[in-house]
């Protein structure tokens, strides 16, 4: 299978995320430049985190007018599969193509730490890889994460379970505490109703090597790989599995 | 032709920042601050448009591009 | 039409003037006078201190580039090389201290892409007076969330840094940033203006009237009353500068451009100026083509300008259209503004008149230098004799205490701001002894750390400096890493001042004696004088950056305790004596005495011996003891490690036990190991010549601490981590809690 | 009362945030949009306190609070 990583003038997990996709996961994946309107064969667009547009006028409203996103838009609504990574997220809630908005941090600080998500659905082709209940350790690093939708919305997303991810505590539990920037419902991802788009807070790939703390997020990625690739992911690149002493 | 836009919050979202601010103020003893809210503005210096044009043109751009209907509400008016 | 206000609104005096004058070989205009002023300042020309930086040490076999450059560079092999450089933005940050740090990390990013790398890490050092006042915590707010603003939305980790606390800081805070780039070392690009007749090319965001150098002038040339409104704080934009970026690193790495140079401070003049003089060159631009976001702007602002996010390259005639179109699918203009010509001249037009025209060489290399007179100040601070001291008659109090002073305390509130895993290289995150950021596709790593205790420096300037060295050594030692190069910041009081001076020698000699000793280079650094307010000057605060490398990240141990039941190893000695502690400050209220004292053979020792224990695998954990001493240490060491294990340890050191506890003799850190492993170290210490002590064992829920066979500290982890976690959080809390 | 309270960027100060929204609107097709500076506005509800008091708390707490008058300017309106 093929995975096409978007690049919007700011986005800078684009490298990041062409990194764990292509070295760690060993997957064919291209850079997709948001001008043009080719998505050059990828079955997994991936919207990556970043500032597109410096976020100047709110996070992911500009990017949705971008040429490419037409084409993803179009995708999406044949089924195809994206995948929202933090501005990419947020991207997609401003392009219509998820449920919501996002409201700044409750505490109006950026936040760059880890975190505990509990799975909630693991019937997503973004998530089979793992198991309900499940919790992950896996960084956030954004200051507009705080999801909002009107009580209506909310009310369909949670009746057909698309909330996949939820803040928790290590153990599992929903606290205030956990939920670090103040989510409805500690919502911190979820798919829209053909369950092909999938947005989510967290950085999956942040959270793909052992040596950087975390091996977590790669549930997001070998699910996608079971269910929309052939090929099983290659022995990962060996640096990238070595513990190190790590701290936390 | 100048137009402002004012964007804010709808009054059923919470706004943080408002709050911030009003505790801010009575921090500092400000009591008769009894609430803020915080939003955006955006003035808009518009060229070779007549008034008629303009007043299609604003509320659409504001819809669609400068305020997020889900969260915020808009309001304008012409500078001159 | 020069006089003596003009002259002195533009920081020369006469004697310049006349220098400047036999140089150019006629009166200058206004705007060549401008040129002369900003680039001849102590900022650009190093007047006051050019003179002392050239006793650092400079030379070394994994040199490319020294001082010299907008950074400096090293070798790391593999066809690599690390770009690095630190910079200060301190007055800026006080007068608006959002953009103020925020421009700031802005300056030193382009530093370092400039030369081709593509910056990979950023650290911040920082000074602040105390949290308790209101003034104070705006500041430190606005200058975190500058940083964070800025380096985050480009997507450059925050990776470390340190913050210090003290009323010196009050009405001038320190803002440094280091900043670390990588490039292969066939593509490095320097600043320098190649083959007469090559276009020169404008880039990046427009001239405004930011941060025009020099008070107003109320002469003709400026006109009207109402432009003094000139604002002098500049405004930051990530998003573009994130955009020149990939752009300029695009034209680089496809090999389009001859050269390049960032516009910082002075902008336009300094960055073709230099580039002129580098390549023994001139250059003609046309400043109606130069971009401008503002009407009427005169020849002396777009030529003084300091707007931010812009960049001069020099190309070839036939690539100027393929650097054009790499620039517009950043949506960026590239216009071309003049061209590289002989004769050494810098040339600059307006509506067709020329408005510049000065030899580069009298511009950027013949900046007059001084060797101001300096003279120590008396009494020397560090050598008033301490009080006679009581002994604490709570221990654990005291230790909470001194975990929840600010400068100890956890700094998470800080780094937390900070996204300091993007790029997908944090293998430790910040609040370790230094940073280390992976290489991907190589076991390589580096690692990276600022350090300079101020206190130690206004008590004994020259032992100062040797500590700030030692210290950041010997961080890099604990997580594996051997230095390889060094770049500093040098903060201080009005150099005019003889004692100012005076700590300046000082400071220089003591770190070029250091880094002679660690044989490591000083590849570059700032110096920031004039950081007095109300007549006071600010403690001497050399900071410094050094940068490590690791061959096998595999082998790179962090400061936490890996679980219960680990030797614990004391390397170093104890030794007595509280003077410029943290300790003395929080628990006496005292700044005084003499402070630690360092012999850097030893230091060199210690270091050498935690790197082999580390490299052949026997370590578990290592951290370095530094504000706090081994009490701290410990407790450190617990709060990082898995579970927050405890631990006990006994002492039978011959020295006070309040000096025994939050003492900070050098040379000194904290190891674990396996037990099995134990005999092995010592052994080892032995044939290195090293003092190595087991002073305990990890585990439990207590830090204890005993001293010959007396209890002296038996604080619970939990509490104690709840002091250190809390202490800046909860300073911050107050403003918006306490209302009514 | 209500106070409606402007702030922006002084004119010469750089607006990056305006800039964008401009280069988006143009690139979006909106040519008519010749320049926009986006700015903050701030609605505050005051109470027990005379009309005369307003007029002059409202400058104070935005020189002190609302705007940083290095590089922003402020403006105001009593809205009822
Ligand atoms: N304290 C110092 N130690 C060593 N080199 C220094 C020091 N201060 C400045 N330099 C060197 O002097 C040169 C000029 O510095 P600077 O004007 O700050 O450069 P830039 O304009 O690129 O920021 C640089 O190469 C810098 O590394
Ligand atoms: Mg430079």
């Amino acid at each position: 299978m093929r995975f096409g990583v978007v690049q919007f003038p700011g986005s800078n997990c684009d490298f990041d995320t062409f990194h764990v996709l292509k070295d760690v996961m060993a997957q064919d994946t291209v850079m997709l430049w948001h001008k043009d309107h080719d998505l050059q064969g990828a079955d997994c667009v991936v919207l990556p985190g970043g500032f597109s547009y410096g976020d100047y006028l709110r996070s992911g409203a500009i990017a949705r007018f971008s040429p490419l996103m037409q084409e993803v838009k179009a995708f999406a609504r044949k089924g195809g599969h994206v995948l929202g990574i933090c501005n990419g997220f947020q991207i997609l809630l401003e392009l219509g193509l998820l449920p919501g908005a996002m409201l700044r941090n409750k505490n109006l600080k950026f936040l760059c730490r880890h975190v505990h998500i509990r799975l909630e659905n693991d019937r997503t082709p973004f998530t089979r890889a793992g198991r309900r209940g499940q919790v992950l350790r896996i960084p956030i690093a954004h200051f507009d994460g705080n999801y909002y939708a009107p009580p209506r919305t909310l009310a369909e997303v949670e009746r057909n379970r698309r909330v996949v991810f939820r803040y928790c505590e290590p153990d599992g539990t929903l606290t205030e505490d956990a939920n670090v920037n103040g989510s409805l419902a500690s919502i911190a991802g979820i798919v829209n109703e053909g369950g092909n788009v999938l947005g989510l807070m967290p950085h999956p790939e942040r959270a793909s090597e052992a040596l950087l703390g975390s091996e977590d997020g790669r549930v997001v990625f070998d699910s996608l790989i079971r269910s929309l690739g052939a090929r099983r992911p290659r022995n990962p690149v060996p640096a990238s599995r070595e513990k190190v002493g790590h701290d936390r | 032709m100048r137009v402002r836009i004012l964007v804010s919050f709808k009054d059923s979202v919470l706004d943080p920042q408002g709050q911030t601010v009003k505790n801010a103020l009575h921090t500092m003893g400000y009591a008769a601050v009894k609430d803020v809210r915080q939003g955006k503005v955006f003035e808009i210096e518009l060229e070779g448009i007549a008034r008629k044009e303009a007043e299609a043109l604003i509320p659409e751009i504001s819809r669609k591009v400068l305020a997020n209907p889900i969260i915020e509400k808009f309001d304008w008016q012409l500078l001159k | 039409m020069i006089d003596k206000t003009i002259l002195e609104q533009h920081g020369l005096n006469e004697e310049e003037y006349r220098l400047i004058v036999e140089l150019i070989g006629k009166e200058p205009n206004l705007t060549e006078l401008g040129i002369f002023s900003v680039m001849w300042s102590e900022h650009c020309g190093y007047k006051s201190s050019r003179v002392h930086l050239k006793k650092l040490p400079t030379e070394g076999r994994r040199v490319v580039q020294g001082p010299g450059e907008n950074a400096g560079i090293l070798d790391i092999g593999d066809g690599q090389v690390v770009v690095f450089k630190i910079e200060s933005h301190n007055h800026p940050s006080f007068i608006e201290p959002y953009q103020g740090a925020a421009t700031g990390v802005g300056g030193i990013l382009r530093d370092i892409f400039t030369m081709g790398a593509r910056p990979i890490a950023v650290l911040d050092s920082l000074r602040f007076g105390p949290l308790s006042e209101p003034g104070n915590r705006t500041v430190m707010e606005g200058v975190v969330s500058g940083i964070a603003g800025y380096g985050n939305s480009i997507g450059v980790p925050t990776v470390g840094g340190e913050i210090y606390f003290n009323s010196c800081y009050d009405l001038n805070p320190l803002v440094n940033v280091f900043c670390l780039g990588l490039a292969d070392k066939d593509k490095i690009f320097y600043a320098k203006a190649e083959g007469p007749g090559n276009p020169v090319l404008y880039v990046g965001a427009k001239t405004g009237r930011d941060g025009i150098h020099g008070a107003t002038m109320a002469s003709a040339e400026f006109g009207k009353e109402t432009e003094h409104k000139r604002p002098n704080v500049q405004v930051g934009d990530p998003f573009k500068e994130k955009l020149l970026l990939e752009a300029c690193l695009e034209v680089m790495d496809r090999g389009l451009i001859v050269g390049i140079q960032d516009m910082g401070a002075a902008g336009l003049t300094c960055s073709s100026t230099e580039m002129a003089a580098k390549g023994g060159l001139g250059i003609e631009i046309d400043l109606d083509l130069v971009p401008q976001r503002e009407a009427g702007m005169t020849p002396y602002e777009i030529m003084l300008s300091e707007s931010q996010e812009r960049m001069l390259l020099v190309a070839t005639a036939d690539k100027v259209a393929e650097v054009q179109a790499v620039f517009s699918k950043w949506d960026l203009d590239a216009p071309v503004i003049g061209h590289v010509a002989e004769g050494g001249r810098i040339r600059a037009k307006f509506k067709g008149r020329v408005v510049v025209d000065v030899p580069v060489d009298a511009v950027v290399n013949l900046c007059p230098a001084y060797r101001r007179p300096s003279r120590p100040p008396s009494p020397l601070p560090g050598k008033a004799p301490l009080p006679a001291l009581l002994l604490p008659n709570d221990y654990d109090r005291a230790f909470l205490d001194l975990l929840s002073s600010p400068t100890v305390a956890d700094k998470e509130w800080v780094f937390r701001q900070y996204d300091h895993m993007v790029q997908v290289n944090t293998t430790l995150l910040p609040g370790a002894d230094a940073a280390v950021q992976r290489i991907k596709g190589s076991r390589k790593a580096l690692a990276m750390t600022v350090d300079g205790n101020p206190l130690y420096t206004q008590l004994d300037p020259r032992t100062g400096a040797k500590i700030a060295v030692a210290e950041a050594c010997r961080n890099l030692a604990c997580v594996g890493a051997r230095p390889i190069g060094v770049t500093n910041c040098l903060n201080f009081g009005n150099p005019e001042k003889p004692e100012v001076m005076w700590q300046f020698e000082q400071v220089v000699d003591g770190m070029a004696e250091a880094c002679r000793a660690f044989d490591i280079p000083v590849t570059g650094g700032n110096v920031s004088f004039y950081n007095d307010t109300e007549g006071l000057s600010i403690y001497p605060t050399p900071v410094l950056g050094v940068v490590g490398l690791i061959e096998d990240i595999r082998k790179a141990v962090s400061p936490g305790f890996k679980g219960p039941g680990d030797a614990v190893l004391l390397v170093g000695e104890n030794k007595e004596g509280l003077g410029g502690t943290e300790f003395l400050r929080v628990a006496h209220g005292l700044e005084t005495g003499a402070p630690p004292q360092i012999d850097l053979e030893l230091e060199k020792r210690v270091q050498e011996y935690c790197l082999s224990a580390i490299e052949a695998g026997l370590v578990r954990s290592a951290h370095d003891l530094s504000e706090g001493g081994l009490a701290v240490g410990l407790a450190e060491c617990a709060f990082h490690g898995r579970g927050r294990t405890g631990c006990s340890v006994s002492l039978e050191d011959a020295v006070r036990p309040d000096t025994l506890l939050f003492g900070e003799a050098q040379s000194r850190v904290l190891l674990t190991c396996r037990p099995k492993n134990l005999a092995r170290l010592e052994e080892m210490a032995k044939e290195q010549g090293v003092p190595v002590k087991a002073i305990g064992r990890t585990g439990g829920a207590l830090i204890a601490v005993d001293h010959r066979g007396r209890g002296l500290v038996r604080v619970k982890v939990e509490d104690a981590f709840h002091h250190w976690k809390n202490a800046v959080p909860d300073r911050f809390k107050v403003r918006t809690e306490e209302g009514p």
